[in-house]
């Protein structure tokens, strides 16, 4: 993952700027694991659809972006986005465009496993107000 | 002559399986009574999806799934 | 520069989330170099400061904010910041402000070299604007 | 017996060199004559700053440097 956003500059040195997002699973209170589902017809081309949408509405040299799926622990990457531009307010602004729809209008689904057993995560009040700042 | 049901993410704990073959062809009405009361309830709501094929569904209550065809359910999503 | 970055992911597992921007000398019309100078018992103490202050700020589990001086070519880095926090909406805005402020606000003069010579640059509007939205 | 003026980013090209030696004690007003006219035209405006020993006077024309301490001149910055 550090390979391939040392790729990403390096296949982008016209660009003023590039931002990052790596996104965690939190060791946070009894999270024990968390498991991400996809559907593949729909999630990889919904993925592609939203880093072209983004590239031509930040006007960005170029976009990466990256999701796993399955299981993970505590500590492990979740996602990974990079935006490059020639202004860094674009690449900034972009990167938090593609976080907010990956969170909560990606066809994924995500569930985590406390002591009592796995429980299925919706989005929360505050990713629906992230996602509507872009309409 | 079958159709493939999917049920993605909760849905999938509702059903108690991952997917279901059911007889080809299948509609709305056919979709809804062979899912089981639990699931049926929540495609009746509008935040859950309907793909058939590999495309989301505009209207879900139009689908027509033929032999061979795939039908994902989709509740709603969160990743990142 | 990605050692260091990776080192920074590395040492804040527990981090939620972690954005980074890195900024690089733009190939622009006819630019040929960019040059950095700072004023050492200043310079650095104020980045420090900077950090802390972000730091706080924001929540941040960590933060790391490294600038390049010297005589800098078009593609080569001149800067990188990183901030890491438990969401990813702090972790953006935090890298967003160091930005803003090594930008107009830290100490340190730039000026690039054109086909015509050396020209110092000094903060746009723009740039200004940037800054006053934190205050 | 001296203090070093030390000419940042833009203000060097203005004085022709990095830095100078002068003799200490140093006030604003020795400080004005020290430098030429072309800088001292740019420490009177509000955005230039000066330094005086590492730290950043709140007021400029407060300085009173000693023998051995370095003033920085320092033009509106720009970095990233």
């Amino acid at each position: 993952m550090g390979e391939a956003l040392a790729a990403f500059n390096a296949a982008h040195g016209e660009a003023g700027g590039v931002v990052s997002f790596l996104g965690k699973v939190r060791p946070d209170g009894n999270v024990r694991a968390l498991e991400l589902t996809h559907y593949e017809p729909l999630t990889l081309p919904g993925m592609e659809d939203l880093a072209k949408t983004a590239a031509s509405r930040f006007g960005l040299d170029g976009a990466l972006v990256w999701h796993r799926i399955g299981v993970m622990m505590p500590g492990e990457a979740i996602v990974l986005v990079a935006t490059a531009a020639r202004h860094r307010r674009d690449a900034f602004e972009a990167a938090d465009y593609l976080m907010d729809h990956l969170k909560s209008a990606a066809w994924l689904w995500k569930r985590e496993r406390r002591d009592d057993g796995w429980h299925w995560i919706e989005p929360r009040g505050q990713d629906h107000e992230d996602l509507a700042r872009w309409q | 002559m079958s159709v493939t049901i999917l049920f993605l993410g909760p849905l999938a704990d509702l059903a108690g399986e991952k997917e279901r073959e059911v007889d080809a062809p299948l509609d709305w009405a056919g979709l809804i009574d062979a899912v089981g009361a639990e699931v049926a309830e929540q495609l009746e709501l509008e935040r859950v999806n309907v793909a058939c094929k590999g495309r989301v569904l505009a209207d879900k209550r139009a689908l027509m799934a033929e032999d061979g065809d795939e039908v994902a359910l989709l509740p709603p999503v969160s990743g990142g």
